[in-house]
């Protein structure tokens, strides 16, 4: 028993995130780059370790060798444990089968023996596809006081936009009567987070019930939540409120990047309480040239700017030459862009050679229509097309 | 064979004492995010050295704080790691010996850890020579060289200013030591000044340790290197590359500030590939740049919030310049806050100095402002 | 509500001289693979405290080596952890302070630790009380109560024998600590007596710090607990587990003893499921019994070889019974070597020692006969 | 470059090892129980630290929970570091394609972007399978000072039994002329340790022509190395004297345990040059009880006796209560042997309880006739069949 811990997380992160298309290809979503010297599972793990809980499991499948090698043994996140700490949960092949994940709960059912070895009374399921900063001990605190078996977080939607999430319709106590995934016509504007406290006990008899299911297709949205309402168990809402997006698209990527930009951003400089933590590379400290120009931009240790940068997330090691402009536009880490190239509304991933008078983007540009160049590609001097 | 590391921290930390109030030499802060500890720490692990001792004796907090659990520099380790070794961990309360204040008193004191060690070389360093250098290859050639002893040595500089007593040698063709002295200026016929890395075996050390106690010598350079060459075999590295001087406050502030402006420096000290210089982790958003701003010039870690104009000048995190204020040559110390409309010119700001609107702080190149850690101004 | 620790390592070690000459109290080995500290650290832990600063002055040299990284205690942290406080952190060479003799003298020198650490509650414990705590429990009803300070204590015992000075108590019928006094002898009005462990909030920590400083009080003990019961708000748990003292030779001996034929006690103290004692890890291989060794009531830490026999002892790690050996009622530190056919009754073998062979060596029970490190015999 | 190492390490330990029955059953073989303390694993990987190698990347596949949390971060053989340091790499979904590892060599290619991070000169293929001390870094230098493409560590074996190895006929120089696997007619007994060391690019050259070759079975023994000889590379053999025993059986496990209580066991207590590390479950030191006999045996830490122990091994946790009798056995951890048990010529594997007066072997078995109780079952009074 000494290995017990009261709260664990499982934090899902094999998603393909095809819908980033480029920037997936090489590398699970999860480990994408994000505000300049983040990962987006920065996020979520330092959660973790801000709201004392210090095991989590990550549970990979996809691409997973960029986000090991950036997990490692957990030191950034101070989740080097010799007790708990952070496990990396591949699919394996056990004595009798072998398979992959099928689906969001097959993914934990596969893993319930991790889970036991730290006779937890509560789990968390946590993704690695959104931009928060929370503190689960609150969310955890209210599970209790509300007795509850399963405590779903929401937050609140844009009505219009609510047809695209998972929907709570609660009593006025919080607890949840009908759990709703992405309805036509939703009821109100509560929408699932995807996080999930449950009682370990009622967790495994679900799981359980669920895998013995072959109609099921193994999703806690889709299957597991229902259930449990089905069976009448106590379900409460946890409405959360505060910054959080979904970073699935290239568009809300972009978006997400340029939110970081106002004063009122997610990564606040000074923030001393609730530090967001990331594996660091021992760059040089950033260098501002003679002939730069910065206007309203966040940039990253080991970048040397000569040029314009403007509205823009510079990651670290990207050199941007004099005359070279960058304007409304994400560059992740050691990418060149050479003098006189010209940058619009484009993502540009790692190891990147912009060639001197190169035009990737266009100034009328918007959201909707953001240039992604993958990683390591050269771009010669002629406009790129815009690829969306 | 493997080689153990011992640094000084602080043995000589007279002539910087505007900055050494509240810390010891080695946790002085360097080049917008580093302590001076980083680089003979870096210049170490990057020679493959995993066991390094650092010798503390007063006002070493802030090192200890920085240092942390080594993890930083991946020497949190269960054999070998960094270890400190602080005053007294093998007195007794009924022998009180003075706190050492000499690298042959500091040795002595640690006999017994150095007993202790498995290396079978030790390189000892101080820490004001900032420099990146390649102790792999100063390494191999000391064991080939068959020497007792390798010091590592720069062409002496007649620009230099020295308020502190430097080491100065002259050596023969093959490289040999062949005469020195401690002095406070240059001196024609000693032609090296001893940038303070030692090279030597492990027995060796431990041998002239014993040497030294029986003969009673309090100084490893005035008493052994200068007076005993002939005896042992003390051999001489000369080193070409970039080294920087901060025994004293203006080296300290015309060394940093040269390094805004010289790219092939920077990059020479800062920007190595294989050799970066490693350092603790903070953690902190990255810079921002406000609508407004004007930055040139300019070293800017982490954390730093730019609404004015900065030029010539090295931030260290977390160091807030707001709208319409101008800091040219500055070296400000991290969560140093400067309000609107000031200006600032040839100021050294330490840790948390808070600078209010509309104020005009200025020094001259030759004769930079120091304000002190948490003054409000 | 997060709590930090604080040890102290060795404030009162002179009555343990005879294992204290070449280490601190906390770092004597205790119960054949454990140094005293481990059991406060270990009480520490368990309850989820991840901030504990340990409090050196003196000889500590072994302590630093048992603590290294502190990995081994899950301690290796980037933010807490574990971390030595030693002599002259904030000291400068102008103004040079003593080394800090009582637990509020040191305290005072490392108030800046205490102001920085982020802990709502601190708990203080010294390493001559032996004993595994649910200290959970008793943080929360500290917290509960609202006191300003609870001190762990445990009902006055007759037959302890005493060289020093020890904190006694009494309470009223709430708890709360209505009188007391240092003594060396137990005092039918002070029932209790102190196991120096204080659970506190930081707050208050550094207020009564202050208030101290300001009337010159230099211990807590005698200034405060005892004189000022009345101002402040002390509480009391009579805690009524098993608890060794250790703060004299013998009574290390006899505690130590007492270990291998009750085992109950060995339970209580070594044998929690949920509350291990945690110590350093040596990597060294189990033990071997050879033929024709006995072994009746007796803890035998890895890295042994036993070929002859051992009864109602204690061996710690890399201990040699050669054959023919007789060895009852001893306590044999690291790596002590007893060759063949010797005979050794009460005796206490501190590490490396080396029995030849056909030695015979004999204390008794009430004399126990001690062996100084390294002694070849 | 700054992550540059000149050696790193890959160890397979996705064997199942189905000829260890019941004691592989839950349990990927490396992490099988070894000389009370230890797994299996333990020794190549502190081979590994001993030798001054600090990047292991360990290859699992099947039952790896066992595995991975015994890993965990490296930190028991000092391999948790920020650079380097230890990696678990388990098989892994793709862009285009999702593969268990098909064999050695197919493990060791779908794991070359892992290898390439390092920038190594020479790559060291180790398996988890053997128990034995060897210096790596002596091998590293002879593969060196030959200026070989590839040195292959052989040991010398009875003649009778050379027909079961990879044979290497060599030159008097010591370079490999010849790899027969398995031959029937053997021409010496140099066996193959499996124990290989590449140049990177060598390395790299033959693996992908190897899976280039659909006729293949991805195995070093069967095809790396024949298909080097047959390009005439540089291959030598790095002839290893010591202990070095396979543990791929019941039989070898027990003898291989066995070995350990000579004097000149391969564990020697006292040992500080080459220690074994393992990691540590904070157990309270062993007792010998009142009544207890111990002759020619091996406790470890958190083991009580207080009956009869011959000729065994016993790891930590266990209880022998008194008047149990343990012969010619090993007992892996936390097993309860109840008063007046009796256990013969028997592998005990851990969490099992012997009831008081129950029967286990028999005293007249031998090194083929060894039983094995599965982890976590309860042996009542009546005597347990054999079933080696």
């Amino acid at each position: 028993m000494y290995f017990k811990k009261e709260c664990i997380a499982m934090l899902l992160a094999g998603g393909q995130g095809s819908r980033l298309y480029d920037l997936t290809k090489h590398t699970a979503k999860p480990a994408v780059s994000f505000g300049g010297k983040y990962r987006i599972i920065d996020f979520p793990l330092s959660n973790c370790i801000n709201s004392g809980i210090d095991t989590v499991g990550v549970l990979t499948q996809y691409q997973p060798l960029a986000l090991n090698e950036y997990i490692g043994n957990g030191a950034p996140w101070d989740l080097d444990r010799s007790r708990g700490g952070l496990s990396v949960l591949p699919p394996y092949q056990g004595n009798k089968h072998s398979d992959w994940y099928k689906g969001t709960a097959n993914a934990i059912y596969q893993n319930l023996n991790f889970i036991r070895q730290y006779h937890p009374d509560y789990v968390l399921i946590l993704s690695g596809d959104h931009i928060y900063k929370m503190d689960y001990s609150a969310m955890l605190a209210a599970h209790k006081k509300n007795n509850a078996r399963c405590t779903v977080a929401t937050i609140t939607v844009p009505m219009q936009e609510a047809s695209r999430f998972g929907i709570c319709n609660t009593n006025p106590d919080g607890s949840i009567y009908e759990f709703e995934e992405k309805p036509k016509k939703p009821k109100n504007n509560q929408a699932s987070m995807g996080i999930y406290i449950f009682n370990t006990e009622t967790l495994v008899e679900y799981l359980e019930k669920d895998e013995a299911d072959p109609t099921s297709q193994n999703d806690f949205g889709k299957n597991i939540i229902p259930s449990l309402l089905a069976s009448g168990e106590r379900l409460f809402s946890y409405p959360f409120s505060g910054y959080w997006k979904d970073v699935g698209t290239i568009s809300s990527l972009w978006e997400a990047n340029m939110d970081l930009l106002g004063e009122e951003s997610i990564l606040r400089q000074g923030d001393r309480d609730f530090r967001i933590y990331s594996r660091n590379t021992a760059r040089p400290p950033q260098f501002v040239g003679d002939s730069a120009i910065i206007r309203n931009s966040m940039i990253s240790e080991g970048t040397s700017v000569d040029g314009i940068v403007v509205n823009s997330i510079l990651s670290g090691g990207v050199l941007v030459e004099s005359g070279a402009e960058i304007h409304e536009s994400v560059i992740m880490s050691d990418v060149h862009i050479g003098e006189g190239a010209k940058i619009y509304y484009a993502i540009i991933d790692s190891d990147v050679v912009i060639e001197p008078g190169a035009v990737v983007g266009s100034p009328d540009a918007d959201r909707d229509h953001i240039t992604v160049i993958a990683q390591g590609t050269h771009v010669a001097c002629k406009k790129e097309e815009v690829r969306k | 064979m493997s080689t153990a590391g011992i640094i000084f921290s602080n043995l000589n930390n007279n002539t910087l004492s505007l900055l050494t109030a509240d810390r010891t030499v080695a946790a002085i802060p360097f080049a917008c995010r580093y302590r001076l500890i980083d680089f003979a720490l870096s210049n170490m692990i990057h020679a493959n050295i995993s066991e390094i001792s650092v010798v503390t004796n007063y006002n070493y907090r802030s090192l200890v704080d920085h240092i942390g659990s080594g993890k930083d520099w991946d020497l949190a380790r269960r054999r070998g790691g960094i270890s400190l070794i602080s005053p007294f961990q093998s007195a007794t309360p009924t022998q009180r010996p003075e706190v050492y204040k000499t690298h042959l008193e500091a040795l002595q004191a640690m006999k017994e850890n150095i007993a202790r060690m498995s290396a079978d070389e030790i390189v000892m360093s101080d820490c004001e020579y900032i420099c990146n250098i390649d102790l792999r290859t100063m390494i191999e050639r000391h064991r080939i060289s068959g020497a007792d002893m390798t010091i590592l040595t720069i062409p002496c500089r007649p620009d230099w200013t020295s308020d502190g007593a430097r080491l100065l040698l002259s050596r023969d063709k093959e490289g040999y030591v062949t005469g020195g002295g401690v002095c406070r200026e240059a001196v024609e016929s000693f032609p090296y000044i001893s940038i303070d890395i030692f090279i030597l075996g492990r027995e060796f050390l431990l041998r002239m340790l014993s040497d030294a106690e029986a003969a009673g010598y309090t100084s490893l350079s005035r008493d052994i290197i200068c007076r005993h060459f002939a005896r042992y075999n003390f051999r001489m590295e000369v080193y070409d590359g970039y080294v920087a001087s901060v025994s004293n406050f203006n080296d300290y502030f015309s060394e940093s500030i040269r390094l805004t402006g010289n790219t092939a420096l920077r990059t020479a000290l800062l920007g190595n590939d294989t050799r970066p210089i490693l350092t603790n982790v903070h953690n902190s958003a990255p810079v921002a740049y406000r609508e407004g701003c004007c930055v040139r010039s300019a070293m800017i870690a982490d954390d730093c919030v730019i609404e004015g104009t900065v030029e010539n000048s090295i931030l260290f995190r977390g160091v807030k310049v707001g709208r319409g204020s101008v800091v040219k040559n500055c070296i400000l110390f991290g969560n140093t806050y400067v309000g609107e409309n000031s200006t600032l010119n040839c100021v050294v700001a330490d840790k948390s100095v808070c600078i209010g609107d509309g104020r005009v702080l200025s020094g001259h190149i030759t004769m930079p402002m120091y304000i002190p850690k948490n003054r409000k101004v």
